[in-house]
């Protein structure tokens, strides 16, 4: 009997069941292909044959067909930019890239098997997680306090609430989109930006709309937004940057 | 032969065995352990385990030993040492908060100026509900019960002389005046219920 | 005469009410504690403490008792005897590492190495999304966020003191250098180039 690739049993991180459901899921889009891992899949495909102990040709080519079509597709998604990136590449250049990205996760897989050999050898330890039965429960010790904060807490309720403003009611709303070309056509300009220097001398309802523009910017990823702290400034960025990784130095 | 020497080495310290295997319950458990349980984990008797707790008692005790077993409640446990006691204070020693959130301050103020005062009229003067603030200024130790309302059999709170140490009042007489709300305590708690009511709901 | 007597009975033993201040804490504490931490809470130098915690871990060790010392995550911590583990096994669950899987392992594996990482650096080196991987990690207290990429941008993650007492390492320094596991891009370029030059034209 040969081996239907379309019947192929697979159990992965993000899907389990038949090859041909895989496929007609991320065909429809009801799978994103960014969550499946092919490397998975591969190895399922040939363990099913090394089971058969003969090489069925047919099989292949289909499984390589349809492998290499879900291939190109993850690469093209998940990695939009550097498609370009990579196709400005000489080839000497674009193989050495491969290669560095190669023996990249290399090493991640074999820190994880070191991992995995780790939780082995501990497997039969326990130790206790949260505190113990009866352990001393600490006393909460306040700092000396101004006497002058509770006058000023008292004070506080006895202002008078202010009267319902109506003001609102005659605000004219401008259209998102004004704030969508303005925020992008600074970022042609700049990498980054301050929003709160951006909209300084603006009208409260303006300064609301550009932020939803701001909002709807995150939500298509075409910026970070950035602070530090509640009310401290707020930080655009284009959304590009990349860091730089060592796989070399540890920190503590 | 061999199964004489297998018995042997067995049998010599099954309650030995037992005892390291309570040990080591204990030591990973985050509650006290009932003899049941216990005795359900070590595939033992209860009887043994009883035993074995026996002799963990003797060797786990005040001053032989930093770690106490204690039986409790629940069950058994380890406890630190009571002469070991202020090293573990010192341990769990966090540091000093460095003020309190607007709605303990309020709420302190309120009971400060105007108290002894109950949850209820807190809240109507707060606008909100208050027995959590409440609640965690009476454990914290700035607040405590002091008496009942008449009418409403409500309790009453009033500061402690914590209050007066962290404010650096000598005595309630100490707060800072607050004339510009009223002349009395009647005077400004009726402001302050007056600006309650106008709050939107 | 009195003086004298208390010098003898203080001074013969500092080095055994030290070590039983140390059982005190450890058995009490819910993290691994650093000498220095030992050292603060039983206001003893920390040179002391280390020796104290050598004749610890002498008397708590694998064989000799069910409760084991041992030097994980920055600290020292008791944990349950190996011998013991089956009754363990029957009394607690280990919920932070169950069932992890190879995804798993090798998203915690590179924020141990390259931490704080942020998730779309992990994806890039792992080829897939990792959003519900590092979601389920954050979860199990195996990770959590440590700061910013830069001022803006994606939070990063690092490994938490949990992972390091899960996994035996005594810190992050502890694991084994990956450029000595593998073979590095000279080598697999290589092979790239082999495969490319059996291809047909």
């Amino acid at each position: 009997m040969p081996v239907a690739v379309r019947e192929l049993e697979l159990d992965l991180d993000a899907f389990e069941g038949p090859f041909d459901l895989l496929l007609s899921l991320v065909l429809r889009e009801e799978l994103p292909l960014s969550e499946v891992d092919l490397a998975e899949i591969v190895v399922a495909f040939v363990e099913r044959l090394a089971e058969r102990g003969e090489l069925d040709l047919d099989a292949c080519g289909e499984f390589l067909i349809l492998i290499s079509a879900l291939l190109e597709l993850k690469a093209r998604q998940m990695f939009p930019e550097e498609d370009a990136e990579l196709a400005e590449l000489e080839p000497e250049e674009a193989a050495e890239e491969l290669a560095r990205r190669l023996a990249e996760y290399r090493r991640a897989k074999e820190a994880a098997g070191f991992l995995r050999d780790r939780l082995e050898e501990r497997r039969d330890l326990h130790f206790r997680l949260g505190p113990a039965p009866l352990a001393p429960q600490p006393e909460r010790k306040l700092a000396p306090q101004a006497p002058e904060k509770l006058a000023a807490a008292l004070r506080a309720l006895a202002v008078e609430p202010p009267a319902p403003s109506v003001a609102h009611m005659a605000l004219r709303f401008p259209p998102v989109s004004q704030f969508l070309d303005r925020w992008r056509a600074l970022l042609r300009r700049r990498s980054r930006f301050d929003f709160d220097q951006e909209v300084d001398g603006l009208s409260r309802v303006e300064v609301a709309v550009a932020f939803l523009a701001l909002l709807e910017l995150r939500k298509q990823n075409e910026i970070a937004i950035a602070q530090a702290a509640p009310f401290a400034p707020i930080r655009i960025s284009r959304a590009d940057a990349e860091r730089s990784l060592s796989w070399n130095t540890v920190s503590a | 032969m061999e199964h004489g020497l297998r018995l042997i080495t067995t049998d010599a310290t099954p309650a030995l065995e037992l005892a390291r295997t309570l040990e080591a319950l204990l030591v990973v458990a985050s509650q006290p352990l009932p003899v049941e349980e216990l005795a359900a984990a070590a595939e033992a008797d209860p009887s043994q385990v009883e035993e074995a707790l026996e002799i963990l008692g003797q060797r786990f005790s005040e001053g032989k030993s930093g770690i106490v077993l204690e039986h409790v409640a629940g069950g058994y446990a380890f406890r630190a040492s009571a002469a070991a006691s202020a090293a573990c204070a010192r341990l769990f020693e966090k540091p000093a908060e460095k003020g309190l959130s607007q709605a303990a301050l309020e709420t302190l103020a309120i009971i400060a100026y105007l108290g002894p005062v109950s949850r209820p009229e807190i809240a109507r003067i707060r606008g909100v509900n208050v027995d959590g603030v409440v609640a965690g200024l009476v454990e914290r130790g700035l607040i405590a019960e002091g008496g009942r309302d008449n009418e409403f059999g409500a309790v009453r709170y009033r500061t402690t002389p914590l209050f007066e140490r962290i404010f650096g009042l000598e005595s309630l007489a100490a707060l800072p005046r607050v004339d510009d709300l009223g002349s009395d305590v009647a005077e400004i708690r009726g402001r302050l219920e007056a600006v309650a009511e106008k709050r939107p709901a």
